[in-house]
């Protein structure tokens, strides 16, 4: 059984980082709902976006939260509804939020400078 | 209203299978009347248990019809409408035979839970005056009529999918006593209550308050341990890793 | 002769028969007291889950508040009583009572209401001339049966659940006990488990009456295995009816069960099958009278036969404000909404219930008994409350002489000491009595339980007469002879209930003989007792008890002088110039 | 069958659905940095993303995150409200309105895309 002081901070993480997304989602939600009014465009996107640090700060503490948040989420499931090893868990959480990290912040500043080139 | 019921039976241990009996209706008849007649007049070796018959002791929980409750203060009406009762062993405990289970796990874990008043004063002293209104006293009050019958054991999920999980009769007890200003323990039950084995495995499914049948809310109860632990942990009150 | 059944032996310092307030009191001060005994609780269900200090409901009688006293608890309890109580174990009772409260709700963490001032809350209760009734809610049993569970969960105490004990079984040379015979319910193997001191708690439980409430697992067990070793019964005629229990027919285990006595005091009405009201033909307080003549009218209603449903009588709160009742009696109606009654509104049928057993083993104030090595405490002893219970006294019982047990087995016993060897004929002959049904074609055992259950109501129960009496001895014999001819089921023995049940009844017909023969000669009418044919108390200076004791197969019957060791009938402790 | 009845009460649904959709919303998150990373290869290929994105299918995919998140999110707030402020009463109608938020939210999404 993993460290109940781990566990509980886990856990504390877990609902920090859920409500900080609760207000990014918001915004993210209305945003794509602005958006998508009349279609997208990947220039439209991009016009929008590229340059604009307001915006790279907003998404960039969107994905450090769902880094921490997704991953803890998924390592509760396996635990709770697989047989892998407590040890196996906690790698793919390790290994889930990296993804979502590199992935994550290689998106925002390729948008965030795509404009440059445009 | 048919004058019979069919009723379906578990019989065997981990291993067996239904049985169905035909038992005659009466007006006033709860699952345990049900039972007991099958007992009695068709199958004398149908194993159950029970002891006080009207809802104190916890002892006579089963599954009806796929839910967990207490069986004495089930009036048939509720539960058969359409004339049929199903009627299995409590889920998530080790089956002794048919209807009886053991429920020695349960109560560990109430002990695991540090379920326990962890005294600050002796015979010789009086009591304490505690004022019924008290903020504490009510919260303590709110989970302090659970009878350990083990229903919201066997309605959490959490209890089946993680073994070591304390399950929400334990949590609930611990919560009264961490609101109890009398005792002393709350260091230990603590740390013995936060982690995936405790409190925050718990995902609010709520079956538990959903079918407690003393109308209790652990769901609540662990909620406050959740809050309670985090505070220590932050506070690096709960301990070395262990 | 010896049987080939195969007996798995066990050894423990301390052995605890129930699991009540007094066995599980035993439990925690044997071992807080000298934690190298071992300990072991065996019991007849799940540990706390079983027997009646669980379905206590009214609460604790302790004289703490200021201008109560020790005193006036004491005279209280005399008086109910009827003057047959031994007063030294009366006396301790209520002086150690003021103890084991503080120690329940401080060390153990009982959590008693309280006043608004915060100071805990006493509440009046019938017979008693000052309110000092502790309580917790109306469930107290539940909280102080948890709380001491608890501590015994958390302590190294050993625990055998589901085990029946079934013979109290002496030393070879008889002269201490040696251990106790058991049957492992789950698996249904006999087991004898061998012990330094074993603590009789098993909590009487007059189940043998057509109505009863005790919990199912009560059925007289200990004081049979006390009979059959030859022990001393007191005041077994004593047998305490509720006046107000549930009926709803045979086939419902609710039948028996109680309907709260605040109703009648908040102003409930009890009916007849007319629907009138009839408590007043008996008691000018009508049906606020205390237990015992209420219970009487309602059997003398019964006898009339303008009854209800059932047999029974009613009980309603409809001219009362529905609000009040459904806020003041909220567990009530929600069990009676459960099973099918609707209390608020409607008239509830309700019958007179056996509920309690003044009567049982003969046992000193330090819980020894007889028999060196044999203690006893709760339902199962005798003489603390002479002819009467006071609601409130039951508890204070059991908690108060369990812990007392605990101690003096302590300070008898030593951890590890050497067991004395058991008669191997006494195990033999009671895993004879034990296995001889499963030797016979199995038959059905209900109708002699309907019987005894019929007969016992009848012709021994509230109101009986040297007639009744004397029909009631010849129906037990019938009864036993007749449940020596039926056969149980024995292919497999792992949680047969149809076999325990057949072993209960065998228990409650003997206990019921002796009820019997005590009723028989006690010809006055004390408390719960009441003689059709001797209709007044007579003689309370020379007041006497019975005893009973199992010779060859027969009850046989004693009186003994009550030695009013502390105060005589017609004085008092109280001294009554300066209040 | 009556296995399983013991689930069937909104809390238990609300608690099936606020985990299946953040374990979908956590696979989709990486395909969803995926086609905005590829933002950086240039525009042509996203706009083909984006065109395809524009087939009823793909539409209704989109949607059906919208809605997942939508209901993550308004489950997600009902439990910290129940977890750190205790709320009770209203956690049966925030489980209908929870509910109700997320479908509207897709439903707004839907209409507006078209
Ligand atoms: C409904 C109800 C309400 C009551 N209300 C009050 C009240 O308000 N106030 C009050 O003072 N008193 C009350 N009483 C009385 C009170 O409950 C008893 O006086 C007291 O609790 C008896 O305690 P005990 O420990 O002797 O026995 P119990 O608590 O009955 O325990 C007996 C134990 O022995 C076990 N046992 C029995 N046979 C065997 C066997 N063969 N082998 C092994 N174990 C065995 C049982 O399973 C049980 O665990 C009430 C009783 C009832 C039934
Ligand atoms: C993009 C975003 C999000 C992703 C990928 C995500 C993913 C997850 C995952 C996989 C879980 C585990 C589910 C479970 O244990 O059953 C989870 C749990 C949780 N999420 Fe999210 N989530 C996101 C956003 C949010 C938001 C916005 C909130 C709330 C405001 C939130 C609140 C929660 C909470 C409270 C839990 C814990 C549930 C529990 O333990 O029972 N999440 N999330
Ligand atoms: S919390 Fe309710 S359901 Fe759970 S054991 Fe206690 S009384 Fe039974
Ligand atoms: S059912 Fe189980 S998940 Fe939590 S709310 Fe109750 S303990
Ligand atoms: S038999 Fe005691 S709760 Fe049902």
């Amino acid at each position: 059984m993993a460290s109940v002081r781990v566990e509980t901070k886990l856990w504390v993480w877990q609902r920090l980082s859920a409500a900080v997304l609760g207000l990014c989602v918001l915004v993210h939600l209305g945003m794509i709902i602005y958006a998508v009014q009349d279609g997208l465009s990947a220039a439209e996107i991009i016009t929008r976006v590229s340059g604009n640090v307001l915006w790279f700060v907003f998404y960039a503490v969107f994905i450090v939260a769902v880094a921490i948040h997704a991953p803890i989420g998924v390592r509760t499931i396996l635990n709770e509804m697989t047989n892998l090893s407590p040890k196996m868990t906690h790698i793919v959480m390790a290994v889930l939020c990296l993804v979502i990290l590199v992935m994550g912040f290689r998106a925002i500043i390729g948008l965030y400078q795509a404009g440059a080139s445009l | 209203m048919s004058n019979t019921i069919q009723v379906s039976v578990w019989r065997g241990a981990e291993e067996g299978a239904f049985e169905t009996f035909e038992v005659p209706r009466q007006p006033s008849q709860t699952v345990l009347d049900v039972i007991t007649y099958i007992q009695r007049n068709i199958d004398p070796t149908l194993s159950y248990r029970f002891a006080c018959r009207v809802g104190v002791c916890g002892s006579c929980a089963m599954t009806v019809n796929g839910r967990p409750r207490w069986t004495c203060r089930t009036h048939v009406d509720k539960v058969a409408g359409d004339g049929t009762l199903q009627v299995a062993p409590l889920r998530n405990l080790q089956v002794v035979k048919d209807l009886a289970c053991e429920m020695t796990e349960f109560f560990d874990k109430m002990n695991r839970a540090e379920g326990k008043f962890h005294p600050t004063k002796t015979r010789d002293d009086d009591f304490d005056f505690i004022k019924p209104d008290d903020k504490k006293r009510k919260q303590a009050s709110a989970g302090i009529e659970c009878i350990g019958c083990g229903v919201c054991y066997a309605a959490c999920d959490i209890v089946d999918w993680n073994k070591d999980y304390l399950g929400p009769a334990a949590l609930n007890r611990a919560w009264t006593l961490v609101n109890d200003e009398r005792d002393g323990g709350n260091d230990v039950r603590l740390a013995a209550v936060a982690g995936d084995a405790g409190c925050h495995a718990c995902h609010s499914q709520q079956g538990c308050v959903e079918h407690c049948p003393k109308h209790l809310s652990p769901t609540h109860s662990i909620a406050g341990l959740k809050r309670e632990t985090a505070k220590a942990a932050l506070k690096g009150l709960l301990g070395g890793d262990d | 002769m010896s049987t080939n059944i195969q007996i798995e032996e066990l050894k423990t310092d301390v052995l605890i028969l129930g699991s009540g307030g007094a066995g599980l009191f035993g439990a925690l001060h044997a071992k807080a007291a000298n934690p190298d005994l071992e300990v072991t609780v065996a019991v007849k269900g799940l540990l706390g889950k079983c027997g009646c200090t669980r379905m206590v409901q009214g609460g604790y009688n302790v004289a703490i508040a200021p201008g109560d006293s020790t005193e006036r608890h004491f005279m209280d309890t005399v008086e109910g009583g009827k003057w047959i109580n031994r007063q030294d174990l009366a006396w301790t009772l209520v002086e150690q009572a003021q103890v084991r409260i503080r120690e329940l709700e401080n060390e153990l963490g009982c959590y008693f209401d309280r006043n608004p001032d915060g100071t805990v809350h006493q509440k009046a209760f019938a017979g008693q001339t000052f309110d000092r009734t502790v309580h917790k809610g109306d469930l107290t049993g539940i909280e102080i049966i948890n709380r001491l569970a608890e501590q015994v969960w958390a302590r190294d105490i050993k625990r055998m659940e589901d085990h029946r004990a079934v013979a109290l079984i002496p030393s070879k040379d008889k002269t201490r006990i040696a251990g106790v015979l058991m049957i492992d319910m789950r698996s249904g193997a006999f087991r004898m488990v061998r012990a330094s001191a074993v603590l009789l708690a098993t909590g009487g439980g007059p189940t043998m009456y057509k109505y009863h409430t005790p919990s199912g697992d009560k059925t007289c067990d200990g004081m049979a295995m006390a009979l059959r070793l030859g022990l001393t019964l007191r005041d077994m005629e004593m047998v305490q009816f509720h006046p107000t229990g549930l009926i709803a027919g045979e086939d419902t285990r609710i039948t028996g069960t109680i309907i709260e006595e605040g109703l009648r005091g908040a102003g409930g009405h009890l009916l007849d099958g007319n629907l009138e009201r009839f408590m007043h033909k008996y008691d000018e307080r009508g049906e606020r009278a205390t237990r015992d003549i209420v219970s009487r009218g309602m059997f003398q209603e019964m006898r009339n036969g303008v009854t209800a449903k059932h047999g029974g009588l009613y009980i309603t709160m409809k001219h009362l404000d529905p609000a009040m009742v459904k806020k003041s009696f909220k567990g009530m109606v929600e069990r009676c909404a459960d099973c099918g009654f609707d209390l608020v509104g409607g008239n509830v049928e309700v019958v007179p219930t056996a509920h309690y057993m003044m009567g049982g083993l003969v046992f000193e104030p330090d819980c020894t008994t007889e028999i060196p090595g044999l203690y006893a405490a709760g339902e199962d002893t005798g003489g603390v409350h002479g002819a009467n219970r006071l609601g409130g006294n039951g508890v204070a019982n059991s908690t108060v002489f369990g812990g007392i047990a605990g101690d003096t087995i302590a300070r008898d016993i030593k951890p590890d000491a050497a067991l004395v060897e058991p008669d191997r004929d006494a195990i033999d002959t009671a895993v004879r009595l034990c296995t001889q049904p499963l030797e016979r074609p199995a038959a059905k055992i209900d109708q002699v339980r309907t019987k005894l259950w019929d007969h016992m109501w009848e012709d021994a129960g509230i109101v009986r007469d040297a007639a009744s009496l004397a029909r009631a001895k010849g129906t037990l014999d019938e009864l036993d002879a007749e449940l020596d001819t039926i056969g149980v089921a024995g292919d497999n023995l792992a949680y047969n209930l149809t076999w325990h049940d057949w072993l209960n009844l065998k228990n409650l017909i003997l206990v019921s003989k002796s009820v019997v023969a005590a009723a028989t000669a006690r010809e006055d009418s004390r408390g719960a007792h009441f003689r059709a044919d001797y209709p007044d108390v007579r003689d309370l200076e020379n007041s006497t008890y019975t005893v009973v004791r199992l010779k060859e197969g027969e009850i046989t019957l004693g009186t003994e002088p009550v030695d009013f060791s502390r105060v005589k009938p017609g004085e008092t402790l109280l001294d009554e110039s300066a209040a | 069958m009556r296995a399983g009845a013991h689930r069937n009460h909104p809390h238990y649904w609300a608690f099936v659905l606020h985990r299946a959709s953040g374990l979908l919303l956590a696979l989709f998150l990486p395909a969803h940095f995926y086609v905005l990373g590829l933002a950086i290869e240039g525009t042509a290929a996203m706009d083909g993303f984006l065109s395809w994105s524009a087939t009823p299918l793909a539409k209704i995919m989109e949607t059906g995150l919208v809605v997942l998140l939508a209901a993550h999110l308004t489950g997600g707030l009902r439990l910290l409200a129940l977890e750190f402020i205790g709320t009770r009463e209203s956690s049966r109608v925030a489980v209908a309105v929870g509910a109700g938020i997320a479908l509207c939210t897709g439903l707004i999404f839907l209409l507006n895309g078209t």
